[in-house]
């Protein structure tokens, strides 16, 4: 399955990018993110709770960053298995200043889906992952106003 | 006086006798098996299409209170040989590679469902508990989904031993293909394409397994063939065939073949058994059966006809790519169905110069298993359908293409092998389109267009195997033809049949009982059918590939002939009669002879002496009444015609399409029992419309089913089909003893092309084929679109 | 495919029990009502439900009927509990309010309408389900109950988006009030599935008032085509004002098409689902229209 | 790999005593609350005569039963919820000597072939013939989406319904109300 969005965030790209790739700020705003542990460079173990209010899968795995170029893009790379199956994700994260405190960030990758769930819940999963990331982009927006505020 | 036309049984509509129980619900099906002690098994399965198992954590579904044990791959192997011993292995020439087969998978998954982990529990609740608690770690591999893309030389191999990705190469066909096609006036060449579907039976499979040191191992099982999974699994265990005794219940939720493999799960349950010494009960879910079994025909054909102006074909080409999985599934190994829809490619028609090259490729799916119109569902589809295609380019009458080419002299045997036995396809063909009133319609849909209604006509036909005899069964299957029977008079008169099939809703209990009626001149209630029991039943090859009407009952008459020339000899000893053997009536449960209707003896008193009085017989003579017959035709194989035809109106703005009419003119050589012949063309027409239009097995590029429950494989229902007009036209075989053939198998495969052509005729627009099933709305509406 | 095991079942009978209940466990546990996802889900394991409140006896639930409210408005009240059978055939339903069998009388089959709830299919808020779309092209307002108060919502503010809704977990959906329409109202619903009864790959609501011919108002929701029943917004505005001809309800249609935001899945592609809101888009504004004309919605 | 925790601790397995009417005859036992009540109908009480065909979402309807004058499918209940229930499953709707004309008609048309889907089928036309003695034949098809047959083509169960239709509508009032007092 293909991902894709875009995302405006009000603060500058080297701001986005640190929020982006610190394990603190991703567990806080990755939606159904338990824990996250650090175990090499840029590599993390991840404990997550994916999925909707009514509806969730449990997954366990790993989350790496690779090929980041601050403040310009990055790549993660997510692979978790559980109960229900898994999901793996590889997302090409492209970051564009476009005024001083504003930038476009753009999401572009592939999903796959794998278990229980791809079985019964085709018709839905789209919609699943495009709330999930919006979600998640709206929880940066606010650490990202944070940080905003803090540097003024 | 009695005359035998006043107890004739054969060709009456009379209820089943199975019913009964059925209706109040005290049918016995393997769900409704617990013995004693039973443990209950639940099976964590791959969630990768292709990947390496890196660890296995089974510790905390060990610890889950209720769990009696938890078993992984390499444990089950070590008991038992690699499960595609020689006697289950196809001989059918070609190339073959055999994977290695053990019921879990040790190391590697090859498809999503692939069985990893066994969990045996006090209850299937606790069962299901602790399997969410195993951890598996996979490596995930590149996913081969598609079977042109697993044939390139680079692609990565899904059997790591073998020298490429396919299962099964090799050639069928005779004649020559090069002259046909250089004097052809036209070549039609087409790609057509059938998807993944199949039977899916209502009742999923299951199996209870016991065992002790003493009995050995007892396996019920709702399985088509106990008879062959007994000698495999004696093979493969490793157990004397006399500790082995395999039990197919009464009643059996329907098959339409997919219960007639090797299943791996047979074999671990019956591992389980042993290792336990508890009874192990297994009952698939829908999820993972939907996502194992009943899947079939999955192929490509690169279909090419040389055909004169006049619509005769002179050769036929084709390149099949079949789509078999991962080629697992034991007898079959998923290339048997392929081979068999190639071999009866041509169909009802003479083609003399035919040359096939069938590639069966394996893929990360599950095996192919079978599924009735075994085989020939999409091979109907591309050949009917072309001819079609052939008389719209040659701006023929398709009636007329048909005509000319349908097969008119028996017996007949096709450019691959396959021998016709007898019929009158024309006639069947003619008498649809009758029953169509094909001319009317044609007018009809003239004034229709004007109104901007499209309706359009459309046929196929279906020349279905009925049961197929051991010159050919052998090479196939590795296993006899033959039918098999048991007859026994008891020491009451009543009639016991032991037969070694194993039906599953064929109405055996109705049809077997009214031919012995008929031989014995007894009535039906004093018939008993047994079958099932491995222990109890004689040798045969199972219920499948309309075996029953041909070869099964066929051996019933045979073993009551048989009997009865030893009751004649009983009757005129106890008469005083001095007379051949074939002097006597059988007539209301009495042997009457001929030549004096007042010499007559009751069947009750000749099992009297027989059994418990055996000093009056006939000095010399053996106590006991029974026989046993194999029968065997004297033809390789038969088959008997089906000829689909319907009308359809289609909507052009969106593809859909409404069955406004559907008629089969049908021969089964005689019907034993009429009723039931049209139930099975019913069901069986019902069963292709689901797997036309509404019914497919999808998967994503990385090999994920997306279609494991009934929301998503969508079964037909009452509301979405319509009526089905059946028309009997049969023409007796001359080589069974009552003329009677096997029927429904076959049903399904002349639906696609039946509806494809119709909707090519509704629209009617030069260009517009439908090369790919399944014939959706959205497909049609795309076909409409493309050509524009 | 069993459920996790369950360690406490509550059936109360009032809703003052129920909302005490859902205060004291919140969180931890699931409202039971038809179950007709519910059970599938705890089946699948893809919901857990530690603690069960079965709700099929709450009187308080099963209000079905007209009701004049304080503010003197009518309406018809259809409590949580009300089954999509009732939906699909009372009287009162098929002589005032036939968008709304239009969409129960499809629902899956005769045993899920038997046991199927109102209340349960518009919490579960699938996207491909029946019953939002009447509710959201009624202007309906849903309210929701708990131990703290009573919240009110319109249907539009209801639906979050694919199976969320503005429910808290202490909460339940109490009853639905459906404004009784003004004079000239019609509205009709279709749907279109891959099987009978099966869920939509696409559905149109619509209701049309209108007064001497002109289309006086109009609300046109669509169902099936993303993760939540999408409003026509722009065809609303193209009908509103227009003297309704066929001509206008084609172009109006075509206007629909264009503006909806649509999705591919397995069942059909985006633009499949577009050639059918065609197909279908006219036939229920007509059908609206011919309503408002006999003065049923 | 990391154990998953909490979840996947065992959950407290809670049961609960109902009582319930099956078939006229009265049954209390205690069941674990999770239990599905067709389950409890085919392993607690023996009523074998109710499938399941779907094991997931009731699509195919084998295990319909009729609950309290409806018909539903017991795959998508629990036990719990079937507590002062009054219930009728296939094993209740006639004797083997006296079947139900719903039975005969299904008996005489040849309505079943493998009969798995048979049970749940009678239960699903037994609340349509309550309700609509004269069904046409496209309402019967609707009545019965709920209940897949893989075997019939349904042609012969659309029979076996007119049959039943026809033999209940030529007996006497109180004899018909008899034969649906479910």
């Amino acid at each position: 399955m293909k991902i894709s969005g875009t995302y405006e965030i009000p603060t500058n790209s080297t701001t986005v990018f640190q929020l982006l790739t610190n394990p603190d700020v991703l567990e806080r705003t990755v939606p159904g993110l338990k824990s996250l542990h650090l175990i090499e460079d840029n590599i993390y173990d991840a404990d997550l709770e994916m999925g909707l209010p009514t509806v969730k899968g449990r997954y366990k795995g790993t989350v790496k960053l690779v090929d980041a170029v601050i403040g310009e893009h990055f790549r993660l790379i997510m692979e978790g298995q559980g109960p229900l199956g898994f999901v793996q994700a590889d997302v090409l994260i492209k970051l564009e200043q476009i005024s001083e405190n504003q930038t476009k960030v753009d999401c572009e990758g592939e999903a796959t889906i794998g278990g229980v769930v791809a079985g019964i819940g085709q018709r839905m999963i789209s919609g699943v992952a495009s709330f999930l990331m919006g979600q998640f982009f709206k929880a940066i927006r606010k650490e990202a106003s944070k940080a905003e505020n803090v540097g003024n | 006086m009695t005359t035998v036309s006043e107890t004739k049984w054969v060709g009456r509509a009379i209820r089943r006798r199975e019913d009964p129980r059925l209706l109040a619900g005290k049918g016995k099906y393997i769900g409704d098996i617990t013995l004693p002690g039973t443990t209950y098994v639940h099976l964590v399965r791959s969630t990768h299409a292709h990947a390496r198992i890196r660890n296995i954590d089974t510790t905390k579904a060990e610890n889950y209170p209720g769990v009696v044990a938890v078993v992984t791959g390499e444990e089950v192997a070590a008991a038992m040989k690699p499960m595609l011993v020689p006697s289950i292995i196809p001989r059918l020439g070609g190339e073959l590679q055999i994977p290695t087969v053990y019921p879990l998978a040790i190391d590697k998954v090859l498809w999503v469902g692939d069985p990893i982990v066994a969990i045996i529990a006090e209850n299937k609740y606790i069962a299901e508990d602790a399997a969410q608690l195993v951890e598996i770690e996979y490596e995930p591999l590149p996913v081969l989904e598609d079977p042109e893309e697993a044939l390139k030389s680079d692609s990565p191999k899904i059997h790591e031993d073998w020298k490429s990705n396919v299962l099964w190469h090799g050639e069928l066909g005779d004649g020559d293909v090069e002259k046909a096609f250089r004097e052809a006036d036209y070549i039609l060449s087409e790609r057509f394409y059938g998807h993944r579907t199949g039977c899916a039976p209502l009742e999923t499979r299951g199996a209870v397994a016991s065992y002790d040191d003493f009995t050995g191992l007892t396996l019920y099982i709702n399985s088509q063939r106990p008879h062959i999974l007994r000698m495999a699994l004696s093979q493969i265990l490793n157990i004397p065939h006399d500790k082995v005794r395999v039990i197919a219940p009464k009643d059996v939720g329907g098959a339409f073949g997919t219960k007639a493999p090797i299943y791996r799960e047979d074999l671990l349950i019956c591992y389980l058994a042993m290792k336990l010494k508890r009874p192990v009960k297994w009952i698939e879910n829908r999820m993972e059966s939907l996502m194992t079994i009943g899947q079939e025909r999955d192929q490509i054909h690169y279909l090419e006809l040389a055909v004169r102006k006049d619509g005769k074909i002179l050769g036929l080409r084709d390149r099949i790519i079949a789509d078999v999985g991962d080629g697992r599934t034991g007898v079959y190994l998923g290339f048997v169905m392929p081979w068999l829809g190639a071999a009866y490619l041509t169909n009802a028609f003479d083609i003399p110069n035919v040359h096939i090259d069938l590639s069966c490729v394996v893929t990360n799916k599950p095996c192919l298993s079978p599924s009735r119109a075994f085989g020939e569902f999409p091979a109907r589809f591309a050949m009917d359908y072309a001819l079609h295609l052939v008389a719209r380019e040659l701006n023929l009458d398709p009636r007329d293409v048909f005509e000319k080419n349908i097969i008119k002299k028996f017996p007949y045997v096709t450019a691959t092998g396959i021998t016709h036995d007898s019929g009158d396809y024309v006639g069947a063909f003619k008498t649809l389109l009758e029953a169509l009133d094909y001319d009317r319609v044609k007018q009809e849909q003239k004034e229709a267009r004007k109104n901007g209604r499209l309706i359009g006509v459309g046929f196929a036909m279906g020349a279905e195997m009925s049961g197929i005899g051991s010159q050919v069964f052998v090479a196939m299957e590795n296993q006899p033809g033959y039918g098999s029977a048991t007859v026994k008079i008891d020491t009451h008169g009543m009639v016991q049949v032991l037969e070694g099939d194993s039906p599953q809703g064929q109405g055996h209990e109705t049809t077997i009982a009214q031919a012995v009626a008929d031989e014995l001149g007894v009535n039906i209630d004093d018939i008993y059918i047994s079958y099932g029991d491995t222990f109890a039943t004689p040798f045969a090859s199972g219920t499948l590939g309309n075996r029953g009407a041909s070869y099964t009952v066929s051996a019933a008459v045979l073993a009551c002939r048989k009997l009865k020339t030893k009751i004649q000899k009983i009757a005129a000893y106890l008469l005083g009669i001095e007379s051949d053997s074939e002097e006597f009536i059988f007539a209301n449960r009495e042997v009457i002879w001929k030549k004096d209707n007042s010499k007559r003896v009751s069947l009750d008193d000749i099992a009297d002496v027989a059994i418990m009085a055996p000093t009056k017989l006939p000095p010399g003579m053996e106590a006991g009444l029974e026989a046993t017959a194999y029968f065997e035709a004297n033809i390789a194989s038969m088959l008997s015609i089906g000829v689909h035809g319907a009308v359809v109106e289609v909507n052009p703005k969106t593809g859909d399409y409404k069955i406004l009419r559907y008629v089969v003119v049908d021969d089964c050589g005689v019907p034993i029992n009429p009723m039931l012949v049209r139930g099975q063309v019913h069901g069986g027409v019902v069963m292709g419309i689901g797997n036309t239009r509404y019914e497919k097995y999808i998967y994503d590029e990385a090999g994920q089913p997306l279609c494991t429950t009934l929301m998503e494989y969508h079964m037909p229902s009452a509301a979405d089909v319509p009526d089905i007009e059946v028309i009997e036209y049969n023409v007796p075989t001359p080589y069974t003893p009552l003329g009677t053939k096997g029927k429904g198998e076959g049903v399904p495969g002349p639906v696609p092309a039946t509806l494809a052509s119709a909707i090519t005729d509704a629209i009617d627009r030069p260009g517009f084929k439908l090369l790919n099933l399944p014939l959706t709305p959205e497909s049609i509406w795309r076909a409409l679109n493309e050509d524009k | 495919m069993y459920p996790a095991p369950i360690s406490e079942y509550f059936a109360p009978s009032t809703l003052e029990e129920c909302l005490d209940l859902l205060d004291q466990y919140g969180n931890q546990a699931k409202i039971l009502a038809g179950g007709q996802s519910l059970i599938p889900l705890l089946k699948l394991r893809m919901a857990d439900a530690p603690i069960i409140i079965d709700i099929n006896r709450v009187i308080e639930l099963q209000e079905f009927g007209e009701k004049f409210l304080e503010s003197g408005n009518r309406v018809l009240r259809i409590g949580a509990l009300t089954r999509h059978k009732t939906l699909a055939s009372h009287p009162l339903v098929l002589s005032k309010y036939p968008i709304i069998s239009d969409a129960a009388k499809y629902i899956g089959d005769v045993q899920i309408r038997n046991r199927g709830t109102i209340g349960g299919s518009l919490v579960h808020a699938d996207p491909a389900a029946d019953l939002p779309v009447p509710i959201l092209v009624l202007d309906s307002t849903l309210r929701l109950v708990s131990k703290d108060g009573e919240r009110t919502f319109s249907a539009d503010e209801f639906f979050l988006g694919l199976m969320m809704t503005v429910i808290e977990p202490n909460e339940i959906l109490a009853h639905i009030d459906i404004p009784s329409p003004q004079p000239g109202t019609g509205a009709a619903y279709y749907k279109y599935s891959a099987v009978f009864g099966d869920f939509a790959i696409i559905s149109i609501g619509a209701r049309i008032t209108l007064q001497d011919g002109i289309c006086q108002s109009s609300r046109i929701y669509l169902g099936g085509v993303n993760p939540r029943p999408q409003r026509a917004v722009e065809t609303e505005e193209f009908l509103n004002g227009k003297t309704i001809t066929s001509e206008i309800l084609q172009k109006a249609t075509d206007v629909m098409v264009e503006e909806v935001i649509v999705e591919s899945d397995m069942r059909a592609s985006d633009t499949f689902r577009k050639v059918l809101l065609k197909q279908y888009g006219f036939d229920v504004l007509s059908k609206a229209v011919q309503r408002a004309k006999e003065e049923q919605i | 790999m990391h154990p998953l925790q909490d979840v996947q601790k065992p959950g407290v397995e809670g049961t609960k005593t109902i009582q319930v009417r099956v078939n006229g005859q009265i049954y209390k036992r205690e069941v674990p609350i999770r239990m599905l009540l067709v389950d409890f109908l085919r392993e607690e009480l023996g009523l074998t005569g109710t499938h399941v065909g779907c094991s997931v979402e009731g699509r195919c309807g084998a295990c319909t039963i009729v609950l309290n004058g409806n018909n539903v499918k017991s795959c998508l209940l629990l036990a719990v919820q079937a507590d002062g229930a009054d219930i009728l499953t296939v094993e209740g709707l006639g004797e083997p000597d006296n079947l139900h004309p719903i039975q005969e008609g299904f008996w005489e048309k040849h309505g079943l072939q493998c009969g798995y889907c048979t049970p749940g089928m009678m239960m699903s036309v037994y609340n349509l013939l309550k309700v609509n003695p004269h069904p046409s034949v496209a309402e019967i098809r609707e009545a019965l989406v709920g209940n897949i047959c893989r075997c019939t083509g349904y042609e012969h169960i659309i029979e076996a319904v007119q049959y039943a239709a026809d033999r209940i509508a030529a007996m006497p009032k109180e004899e018909r109300d008899k034969l649906f007092s479910y």
